[in-house]
């Protein structure tokens, strides 16, 4: 595969200027991602630093549009949220090619060179959620599992944790079915299982905002169910200060996206960075 | 100009230029109206009649001239504007909606009603009087889709009518109907003029205008002619003042050169028409007359392959004819024309080259690939032959004026050199001189020694073009008349189904 | 006339035999609650398909249905979370909608554009004033004195009966007066079945056309109130994709997307169509995958039944 | 013609007004790598729309293109992942997409049903079929011998230019070809302006609606091949969405959604206007937010210049 000669030199401009870098961020359409930026956007206002934000809206050719968009721009470093750990590789590539640094942020990539990983693991947050479950029911009862976007690694990984969690104890999964991390579907695809199923002990909600919606059928039906979300947002947690929803799996987005920044800073000043930087997840109770 | 000092003059345009972009279509032209009279307007296709009774019915602006109504000027600013002020038109072309009921079309815009809900009662009961009033046997409730053309355009007509307009236009209003229902027009229009309404009237059959018209006004390309009172013209004088030059015999027949079958037709049979049989000789063109309704259009598209038949048993030059679809009529050498050329027989949006070789652009191709020239030439061929008035090969199809949109469609379907050739109603608002010309080329047709089938509503046309008349009646074949045998009597005494 | 009563009637037929199916595969299927469940959830739907059937019927298709309601949610919410009244909130929502609307018809029709980019565009602008006016969070409508009567009209029961119900009900019933017995619902389909002759006619296609697309704009805000207020929450991203479940609606009511042909009455049977599809392969728990495999089937299958009867 | 050709130029002149403009703003606008950066991008799209330009010509309207390039894609990735060589695994996913395609024109024209509503079945169904059969999970397309000249259709170049664009170059002008020196392409564009003329003229209507809708499914089976490529990865929910931006750029060229008339070379510039526009759009640095406002305003305000040229 051959490659044109480099016209520009992305990093000429770096020390005319404030160093700029840019943040690619898989959707703005959800809160979580909303404070992810507001995250990274208030650290580099802080440390003096031009940010450029593009928002991919869940799509994998967009994200690579937009990372082509920034190269061009110039930045010196991309903090990129990936919309897909694989599709997100020629993206990187593309940086790499330009040795333009490359910190993803919430998801990993599989392919391509990256400096630095910062995330919490939605694999173990799954977890924290089933045994949260399982502890609450004595390890016996049935369950309903409200899946995010279909093809999301989100989506994959916290359901993978949460049967993970499950496995092996008498804890049944009645329904299964996809909401989209949306809070108008998590209302009405509850509503519907909860016509379909007389016992319903708990629901996992890989995010929020779907187990937003489903207590708010839950609280119509008038039944008594256990429910945990995912991400913390403003709305559960007060939800879960209620008492209306029992947890939440507390990501720190705001905080990824300080990280991000922080690290970024770190890495143009040419100090060394660890290559995975965990944010601690935390199950929010009452 | 001779004005006579007895009428009173209703509404005068004076002076009216219209622009299209590349088209003068009308240039200094004049008009008079008068009270309780009919103005005929005459000229042929493209001479500007139907654009300046747009102008008068605010459905154009005109780039210059002056208009008057009862002596004080007058400005249309839109087709509403000009109902309000009395004047009411009947387009050349069809504009009712198709899906909703003949009574809903006659009071579009002006539904009664009380408490914000529409009064049916007063809308059906309205128009039951209006179409009576026209001899029209229809339940006001009817879809309009489902009418055949000369129904709708009684439709029309009682729209016009409906507006007790003081002014009403009629633009080529018996266009589409058969003899009986222009009577009955004859009869409205009669009415109206003793009630001291005012009538301007555009048609092409000259009969028609000595019949009911009080004076004519002709234009020719745009420029007015002449304006005089009916009683001092003859049809000769009318025809020259509007072709501009003489015109010998308006119906040149020639007598079909053998006796061979070309198409024998040996049994057909549908939903609309039955124990049809019939033949078609090399060189011959057979008409086929009928009432409104006896089924001719169904019949051409049943031999077409547009209409499904129970039995269809036809042989074309000797061999077996099975079309089951309009391609393989064509590819056997049938080719209709409809009677319809805005819904069916034109893409109006397309160019007019383009729409003359639609059909026979096999001719013109190898493979996929259409080779330009050879099209341009043929249809600078037809264009000429058929004197079809364009400013380019180019122009869209739609902003042609009814007539030559008309030859056009014709053009199309001889482009694709058809050994029988289904004419329906084939001079619909063609020009005298014009129409003359589509018989020279039928003619031409003739001697090829290739047959037509031509389905026509004006008798006098039939009587004078075609070697033999068949007559329809209620989906039958009520008799056949050969040429000498036939006249407008005994052809209304088999549509009527007399003759049965 | 004959013809399409015979067509509404085979559609209902349609659903009727698919109900019964679904209700000896899942005994619940049929119960008064589940009932009520899925009127309730078909309502949103059903709002905004009355409003899309006004701008199908002239010929014209409205893309920005789920940004109006985006939007308008948004406002009414914002306005609750700010201390307004209900009393105040609702109407000003509406009218919101109605404006935006009646703005999408005075592009198409005095600007003489093409109905599906001039919505296809206020879809997008709509989407983005939303999300920069709520900055991409969700805004609560709160739990206080001022919108009480707000959370009743998602939430709310008459007789027994949830609100958005009775809310449909009430507009069904309106829709259809206005286009069988007022002079402005006849010009709907005037319109749709010939701009032309309808023009000639002397009426204001203009109008008939802003008309439609303030109605849709209208019904699109109600969907937004009645949503925003089952959630006690507006979504920025609500609504979006909601044109294509309200068109489809409508089409499966066998109204014609070339204009001057369907009924109301047909909009509403495509809709509990959809609805019942939805609850029903939920409450049998088919995947989400397989849903809309069938999701797809089924709205292709009812299209050629229907056609088949024409 | 005269009149049609001046409003291309202007569309034209739009595009090239509003190009000055931001490479004032910015600098890097006007590179040759930005340039050939904002082609490569803009290739996706200009193949979609290049395939709705024959579908909309004729009246119809394909919603499944989205869902036709995310099943291709998956077909090709499934195949070079399990060892099969990319000059098998490309031709393999085009044929896919046009047989996927042929069968929405079959339905349409044999079934006679509205393309609208016949393509959001299909744009369902097909969507359905693609997560079922990747379980959801993106598909790596491998880095072995067998998918290099498959990685090379995405990512290389030729001379210097990106093979997305030359693939874009020579999809145009074969479209050029077809569309104005053949008897199919005059048979699209009588199609679309008058369906009964053109049956009555002894054209087979229905094999033209299967060949436009054969030709979008290829086409978007080709967007779907280089995005794959592009990617390495096939990803099940890839293309959603797509449909608006191909049918934007259409009627952005200046093609009427009611069939009968348009031209290829409106459509190029069509999506040259939104690719620039996006480009542009992030360079300036606008918020995401107000990108969407912006675009949104665009799209009206050049459809509203268009128009006046008319
Ligand atoms: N909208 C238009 N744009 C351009 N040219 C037009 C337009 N309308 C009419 N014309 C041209 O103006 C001339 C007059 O047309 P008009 O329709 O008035 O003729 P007409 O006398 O009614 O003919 P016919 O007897 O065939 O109906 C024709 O040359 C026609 O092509
Ligand atoms: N679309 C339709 N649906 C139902 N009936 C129809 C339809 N079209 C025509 N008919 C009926 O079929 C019969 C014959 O049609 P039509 O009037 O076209 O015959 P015609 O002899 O060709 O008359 P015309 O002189 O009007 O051409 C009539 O009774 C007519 O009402
Ligand atoms: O972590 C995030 C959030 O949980 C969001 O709700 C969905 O996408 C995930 O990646
Ligand atoms: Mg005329
Ligand atoms: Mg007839």
């Amino acid at each position: 595969q051959s490659q044109p000669a480099a016209t520009e030199e992305p990093a000429a401009e770096e020390a005319a200027g404030a160093a700029k870098i840019g943040l690619v961020v898989s959707t703005l359409n959800n809160p979580f991602f909303v404070s992810l930026k507001e995250g990274a956007e208030q650290k580099a206002k802080d440390m003096g630093m031009e940010l450029v934000v593009l928002d991919s809206q869940n799509d994998p050719a967009q994200e690579l549009a937009n990372v082509e968009d920034l190269l061009t721009q110039g930045v010196s470093l991309i903090l990129i949220n990936p919309t897909d750990s694989d599709a997100v590789g020629n993206a990187i590539i593309a940086a790499n090619n330009k040795n333009v640094p490359v910190v993803t942020l919430d998801r990993g990539a599989n392919q391509g060179e990256v400096v630095s990983h910062i995330a919490s693991d939605n694999v173990a947050g799954g977890v924290m959620a089933g045994e949260h479950i399982v502890s609450l029911l004595g390890g016996k009862g049935k369950v309903v599992e409200l899946e995010g976007i279909a093809g999301t690694s989100a989506a994959r990984d916290r359901g993978q944790g949460f049967n993970d969690a499950i496995a092996g104890t008498e804890i049944e999964v009645v329904a299964k079915q996809v909401a989209d991390f949306d809070r108008t579907q998590g209302l009405s695809v509850m509503e519907n299982i909860l016509q379909a199923q007389p016992e319903i002990d708990a629901v996992f909600a890989h995010n929020d905002e779907m187990a937003l919606g489903a207590q708010k059928a839950i609280e119509a039906s008038g039944r008594e169910i256990i429910i945990v979300g995912f991400d913390a947002t403003d709305d559960a947690v007060a939800a879960v200060k209620e008492g209306k929803m029992s947890a939440t799996v507390a990501q720190q987005p705001s905080l990824i996206g300080e990280l991000g920044v922080e690290t970024a800073k770190k890495i143009l000043d040419g100090e060394s960075v660890e290559d995975f930087v965990p944010v601690d997840l935390q199950l929010v109770t009452e | 100009m001779k004005v006579n000092n007895m009428r009173e003059v209703i509404l005068r345009m004076e002076n009216i230029t219209k622009e299209f972009p590349g088209v003068k279509a009308l240039d200094n032209v004049n008009l008079n109206v008068y009270k309780g009279k009919v103005m005929a307007l005459l000229g042929e296709n493209g001479a500007g009649k139907s654009t300046l009774m747009k102008i008068l019915s605010g459905v154009y602006k005109k780039t210059s001239g002056e208009l008057y109504y009862n002596n004080a000027p007058l400005e249309v600013a839109n087709p509403k504007d000009a109902m309000q002020k009395g004047i009411a038109i009947i387009h050349q072309e069809l504009n009712l909606i198709e899906e909703m009921s003949v009574a809903e079309n006659i009071f579009m815009g002006r539904y009664p009603s009380s408490g914000g809900r529409i009064s049916w009662k007063n809308l059906h009961d309205e128009s039951r009087r209006l179409l009576d009033k026209l001899g029209m046997d229809i339940n006001p409730k009817t879809k309009v889709g489902s009418l055949s053309i000369g129904q709708k355009q009684m439709v029309e007509i009682a729209k016009a009518l409906s507006f007790d307009a003081q002014i009403i236009i009629m633009d080529e209003p018996t266009d589409a109907l058969t003899d009986s229902e222009a009577e009955s027009l004859f009869k409205v229009i009669k009415e109206l003029v003793s009630e001291g309404k005012s009538v301007v009237y555009i048609s092409h059959r000259l009969p028609e205008i000595f019949q009911i018209c009080d004076d004519i006004t002709i234009l020719r390309d745009g420029q007015f002619i002449d304006e005089m009172p009916v009683s001092e013209m003859d049809e000769t004088i009318l025809i020259e003042k509007m072709v501009g030059r003489k015109l010998e015999e308006q119906y040149p027949y020639i007598a079909p050169l053998s006796d061979e079958t070309l198409m024998e037709v040996k049994n057909i049979k549908n939903e609309f028409v039955s124990d049809i049989s019939f033949v078609v000789k090399k060189g011959e063109i057979l008409g086929v007359a009928g009432l409104m309704g006896a089924g001719r259009t169904e019949l051409a598209k049943s031999i077409y392959g547009s209409i499904k038949c129970e039995i269809k048993d036809i042989m074309l030059d000797g061999v077996k004819f099975e079309a089951k679809n309009e391609k393989q009529a064509l590819s056997q050498g049938i080719v209709y024309v409809s009677e319809d050329r805005k819904k069916e027989g034109l893409v109006l949006g397309m160019s007019v080259a383009k729409n003359v070789t639609i059909s026979s652009l096999g001719r013109f191709s190898k493979g996929q690939l259409i080779n330009k020239k050879q099209e341009k030439e043929s249809v600078l061929h037809y264009k000429d032959a058929m004197r079809i008035k364009t400013p380019s090969l180019d122009q869209s199809v739609k902003l042609l004026s009814g007539g030559n949109q008309q030859k056009v469609s014709i053009a199309k379907s001889l482009s694709t050199q058809p050994k029988i050739l289904i004419m329906d109603e084939p001079t619909r608002g063609v020009d005298v001189g014009a129409k003359k010309e589509i018989y020279e080329l039928m003619n031409e047709f003739k001697r090829n020694g290739l047959g037509i089938l031509m389905i026509s509503s004006e008798i006098p046309e039939l009587l004078g073009v075609c070697d033999r008349i068949m007559v329809m009646s209620e989906g039958k074949i009520a008799g056949v008349l050969s040429r000498d045998k036939a006249n407008s009597n005994e052809i209304m005494r088999l549509a009527i189904g007399a003759g049965v | 006339m004959k013809k399409i009563d015979i067509s509404k009637f085979q559609s209902l037929i349609g659903l009727i035999v698919f109900s019964v199916i679904v209700a000896f595969i899942n005994s619940r299927f049929m119960t008064t609650s589940n009932i009520l469940n899925i009127l309730r959830q078909t309502s949103i739907n059903a709002v905004i398909a009355t409003g899309m059937t006004f701008v199908i019927l002239t010929g014209g298709i409205d893309l920005s249905v789920g940004s109006i309601l985006g939007f308008s949610g948004a406002v009414a919410a914002m306005m609750l979370a700010s201390g307004v009244d209900s009393i105040i909130a609702i109407p000003v929502a509406l009218i919101v909608g109605l404006v935006v609307g009646a703005l999408n018809g005075v592009l198409i029709s005095k600007g003489k554009l093409q109905p599906f980019i001039v919505t296809l565009a206020t879809m997008t602008m709509l989407r983005g004033a939303t999300l920069v006016f709520t900055d991409g969070k969700p805004i609560g409508t709160g739990f206080e004195a001022n919108s009480k009567l707000f959370a009743w009209f998602g939430n709310g029961y008459v007789l027994g009966i949830p609100v958005p119900i009775i809310v449909i009900i009430v507009t069904f019933l309106v829709a259809l007066f206005v286009l069988t017995q007022t002079k402005i619902g006849r010009y709907v389909y005037a319109l749709g079945g010939n701009e032309e002759a309808t023009k000639l006619s002397g009426i204001s296609t203009d109008k008939v056309k802003i008309f439609v697309y303030a109605i849709s704009g209208m019904m699109a805000a109600l969907a937004g109130i009645i949503i925003t207020s089952r959630l006690s929450s507006a979504q920025p991203t609500a609504g979006s994709g909601y044109e294509l479940d309200a068109i489809a609606a409508v089409v499966l009511g066998g109204t014609s997307l070339a204009g001057g042909t369907g009924t109301i009455v047909g909009t509403m049977i495509g809709a509990l169509i959809i609805g019942v599809l939805n609850n029903a392969l939920n409450l049998m728990d088919v995947s989400s995958y397989f849903q809309m495999l069938a999701k797809g089937s089924v709205i292709l299958l009812a299209v050629l039944l229907d056609r088949k009867n024409k």
